[in-house]
């Protein structure tokens, strides 16, 4: 977010609904025309009133995203995301960080868990339409793989994504991933060995989204970078970096 | 329209509000409308930082363990500092180390660059287990520090003290007999998060800081008794979110105020509280923000104009 | 049903629950489902206490003063102590002082009264200027404390110590050397708050101590640390408001939970607590809430059945 | 409250409505058949969610209650008034205290701003009915005059409410009296001067309302002693005591 903008703060916007998607929640916000940015760059959120359990806001990527409404999927785990599901009102800030960069030619999308959150958008935006793997920890939590797409590929546990992916490969186009860091790690490792061109989006605990905190450490090109500054959505030759 | 100018040091702001050190990297997110810019604590050496998690959310406010990660003092003498010089505010270095030449070494060299307009020492940092922070609970070594930087450089020497300790006046009054200019105060307070699954330190550093608006009682209550032990000008942090929060820290004994913890969740934040403050010395017919400055050492039986209009 | 009995210093309480001192008055209110009860400070010589306002509200806290009101160690052995012993709950009796004399006074005093189970020494008070606290940040004077106090009884003595010194665990040794059975921790921190349209100290006492979920950071910190030093068993409180608080406080070192401020707001929070840290360790498959204690002392990699059935 | 009551803590009750009184505000709750005490006694409430800026509860004496409603008339100063007000639940404890002893014969009421706030209860109560002198800061506060006794004597700033008082003395029967401690001070003098019995409810900052913090320290017989627990109603003398 380019500083002018940054010191403008927070925007608030209106909820539209929230809904239960299978074990997930979406959270369907009324833009007010404000920029949304692109899949894989992600908005801080908090609820208005301010709640008394959850002094910090959250990190969360757009699920899709235009400039009359906004939504996000969320796994409601704690006091922040359960005030944002209830709120009547929510500030938020960004676009911020860096998202996909979305490469010409075919693609495959990788999601674990709540990780499939931010793959509708780019399903939206792909041309040709990618192919998707998602991978779940129940049938509750793979509700949302409608919302991604309708003829994704969907593993439950224990069977991991990258089953079904590594007999996608070598895959001829980009791989794009989104869900927990080791799922990250074996997409990359899978795609390296087959020389596939590979996009992670990570998640850091974020205290602030835009660079002050230094919070949201990631192992990135072999140190510990801020994930906010340098991703979310990194290529996965700098996470691998003496990983 | 009330002043808002300050003389901090010598050093002259626009509006009394800086950031805390650690909570604001300008060369990402520029400086929002501070009046005066202060650098994350540089050390002689690299460091990486301590691992994830680094933060954990508190009531009201946040430990964090970063664990002063930063460039060392080379990279950032040659890459950070020329471009922190082009803000278009004044620039505060803060530096911190692991013995009293360790930090002499990082202020002469960067007083050597021009541009600096002082120099903290952060004798407080709670993330590291040995170096700053055991200097700046120990009063003898607090002002050797202070009397060796002295010998390094005539900008102004901002001690930044934790509080900590049993008794923060002491520390002050060390520091100042070593020869700081001024005093920042408080850094973070020493705590702890369990992590609610593990039941193990949830922190990457075990330990870790508390900030937020949490501590502002803990951070007024050294304010109030350093700024009236030393009678040095003090930049008063620790929770502030407002300006109602200023105009509090500025009656305990501050005259520049840093934001810190408060910016993560607002970064608009400088801008509100200059408007706040604004309004509030107008609403009191104060003509200059200094006229807060030190209020609550006086008694209140003296004429006390701030008091016109108002009522409980 | 996980068994909530626990033995502390060769006391039995039902529920590992204690209120502060001077958090309660059960002569008032009653026990409120505690395991146990704590008096407020008793001191030699009775105690009005700091005229008002003793009390402001602060994020996620509160700032008090009362300045040990209390009726003093004549008509609290008279009038207070015999309805005490009757409560149905084992009885704790804190008391203060000035002098190593006063508290050895007031130990003997009260030890020969039937039906105490423990006096807790309260070394650290920031409501009073001298005596208590003034002992309580200093290692010798706590240790030479408790030596003195050991000479008056055997019943077990408890420490309570301060979270605002540079280092509770180096207090927490002294008065493990001096003979304390149990550490209590923390009482509260040192802070202040200005009044909002005087802009003037706003406690009758000028500072206060912080008490309240703003401060569990500091307190896990300190009990974590104290327990670790010392190895003794620990009365852990600051800031506890729910079960899940409880379980994280028993992680870092306590054996029994000490509810304070939480109690202000809600006189049912001993049952609440009860029954969420019953269910909580229910679905652990702890069989006990001993089980948990000092959990976060051991390494995550020991095998932890605490950990079965739990997602991040 | 006997501590079995007490210790079952809080209870919740929906908000009816909040609407403007000139410059108070009506804050009604649909009672649930549970205990409302006397006038002068009080509750501890708080806003549902826990309001971020007000962590203590608020202490507040009925405008008048029964198993069906409880009214509060509210001066709106800072966080929680501010956050009760616009609350769609509270939860509240109580009544806690002693209230008004209401003695046979005559009785006059005097009320000084948000002091008035428990007076029409009290009115409603007393038979005969009483004579009502109020005391406000302008025409804005003196709306409320109306909830209290459409026939009261009400005096503006700088006009006190000692003033008309003065010209009922000596008044033979009860005077109750609520509003800000140089006032009742006042009432509390010239009652005594002319020997007239006199109740005062007074206020102080509570933490708990239930005997256990010590904050709501009041001089009471000569000593600094517990509002809560020896209020907040009390007999003049008591306060007059070394006064
Ligand atoms: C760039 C990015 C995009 C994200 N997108 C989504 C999304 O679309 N949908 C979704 O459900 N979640 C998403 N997350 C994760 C989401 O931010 C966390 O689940 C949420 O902050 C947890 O808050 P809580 O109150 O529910 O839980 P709590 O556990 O109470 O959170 C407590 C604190 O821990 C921090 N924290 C701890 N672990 C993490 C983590 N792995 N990631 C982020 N914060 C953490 C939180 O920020 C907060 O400060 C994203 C995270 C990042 C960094
Ligand atoms: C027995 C009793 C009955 C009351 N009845 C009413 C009533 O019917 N209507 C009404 O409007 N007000 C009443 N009050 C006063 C009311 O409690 C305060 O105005 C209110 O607590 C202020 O809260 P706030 O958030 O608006 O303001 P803040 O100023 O933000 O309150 C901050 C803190 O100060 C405390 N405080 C400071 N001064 C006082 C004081 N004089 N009284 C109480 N608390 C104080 C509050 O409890 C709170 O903890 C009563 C007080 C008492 C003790
Ligand atoms: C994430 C974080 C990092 C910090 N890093 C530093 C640092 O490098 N050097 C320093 O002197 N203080 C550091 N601090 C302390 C702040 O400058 C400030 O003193 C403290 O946070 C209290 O203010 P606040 O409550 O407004 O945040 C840091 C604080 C936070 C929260
Ligand atoms: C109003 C009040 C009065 C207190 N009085 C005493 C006291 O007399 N003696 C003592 O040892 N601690 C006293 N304490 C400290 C508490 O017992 C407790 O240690 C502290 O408040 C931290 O716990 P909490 O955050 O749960 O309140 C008092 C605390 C409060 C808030
Ligand atoms: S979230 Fe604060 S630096 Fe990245
Ligand atoms: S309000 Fe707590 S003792 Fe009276």
């Amino acid at each position: 977010m380019p500083p002018a903008e940054l010191a403008e703060g927070y925007r608030r916007l209106p909820v539209v609904r929230a809904e239960a998607v299978g074990a997930y929640t979406l959270l369907v916000l009324r833009n007010d025309g404000g920029p949304v940015g692109s899949p894989g760059q992600f908005f801080m959120l908090r609820s208005v009133p301010e709640p008394a359990a959850a002094y910090l806001p959250r990190a969360l990527s757009a699920a899709w995203a235009d400039e009359r409404e906004i939504a996000f999927l969320l796994d409601v785990r704690g006091p922040g995301t359960g005030s944002l599901v209830t709120a009547g009102e929510v500030e938020l800030l960004g676009p911020l960080g860096t998202g996909f960069d979305l490469r010409p030619g075919a693609s495959l999308l990788v999601g674990g868990g709540i990780g499939a959150a931010i793959l509708p958008w780019l399903v939206r935006l792909l041309d040709p339409a990618p192919r998707v793997v998602l991978g779940f920890r129940s049938e509750r939590h793979a509700v949302c793989a409608a919302l991604v797409d309708p003829e994704a590929t969907v593993v439950l546990d224990p069977v991991v994504v990258t089953e079904p992916l590594a007999r996608l490969m070598p895959f001829a186009g980009t791989v794009y991933a989104c869900g927990p860091d080791p799922m990250l790690h074996a997409v990359a490792a899978l795609c390296a060995e087959h020389d596939v061109p590979c996009q992670l989006a990570m998640e850091a605990a974020m205290a602030c989204g835009f660079g002050a905190c230094y919070g949201c450490a990631v192992r990135i090109d072999g140190e510990w970078k801020r994930l906010c500054v340098e991703g979310p959505v990194l290529a996965a030759e700098r996470v691998m970096a003496g990983a | 329209m009330p002043d808002l100018r300050t003389a901090f040091c010598g050093i002259e702001l626009d509006v009394p509000l800086v950031n805390g050190s650690g909570t604001l990297d300008a060369l990402v997110s520029g400086t929002l409308g501070l009046g005066a810019f202060v650098t994350k604590t540089v050390t002689l050496h690299p460091r990486e930082g301590n691992p994830p998690q680094r933060i954990a959310e508190t009531p009201a406010g946040m430990v964090n363990s970063i664990g002063l990660a930063n460039p060392g003092l080379d990279r950032f003498c040659e890459d950070h500092l020329p471009r922190l010089t082009e803000l278009g505010v004044p620039l505060v270095v803060s530096v911190g180390g692991w013995s009293r030449e360790e930090y002499a070494v990082a202020v002469a060299r960067v007083a050597a660059h021009p541009g600096v307009a002082a120099i903290e020492l952060n004798v407080s940092c709670p993330n590291v287990d040995t170096g700053c922070i055991s200097i700046g609970t120990d009063g003898a070594e607090t002002r050797a520090l202070l009397e060796r930087c002295r010998e390094e450089t005539d900008l102004p020497l901002l001690a930044k003290l934790s509080p900590s300790v049993a008794d923060v006046s002491a520390i002050a009054l060390a520091a100042a007999a070593g020869g700081a200019a001024g005093l920042v105060l408080v850094n973070t307070v020493r705590g702890m998060a369990i992590d609610r699954t593990t039941l193990r330190p949830l922190l990457g550093g075990g330990g870790g800081g508390l900030s937020g608006p949490a501590i502002k009682p803990v951070a007024l209550h050294a304010v109030y008794h350093a700024s009236r032990a030393t009678g040095l000008p003090v930049i008063g942090m620790g929770g502030v979110a407002s300006g109602q929060d200023c105009l509090e820290f500025l009656a305990a004994g501050a005259s520049v105020i840093g934001l810190g913890t408060a910016l993560f969740r607002d970064p608009s934040l400088p801008a509100r509280v200059t408007a706040e403050l604004d309004s509030l010395l107008a609403d009191r017919g104060l003509p200059a923000v200094g006229d807060c400055v030190r209020l609550a050492h006086q008694p209140l039986s003296k004429p006390s104009p701030q008091l016109e209009g108002m009522e409980r």
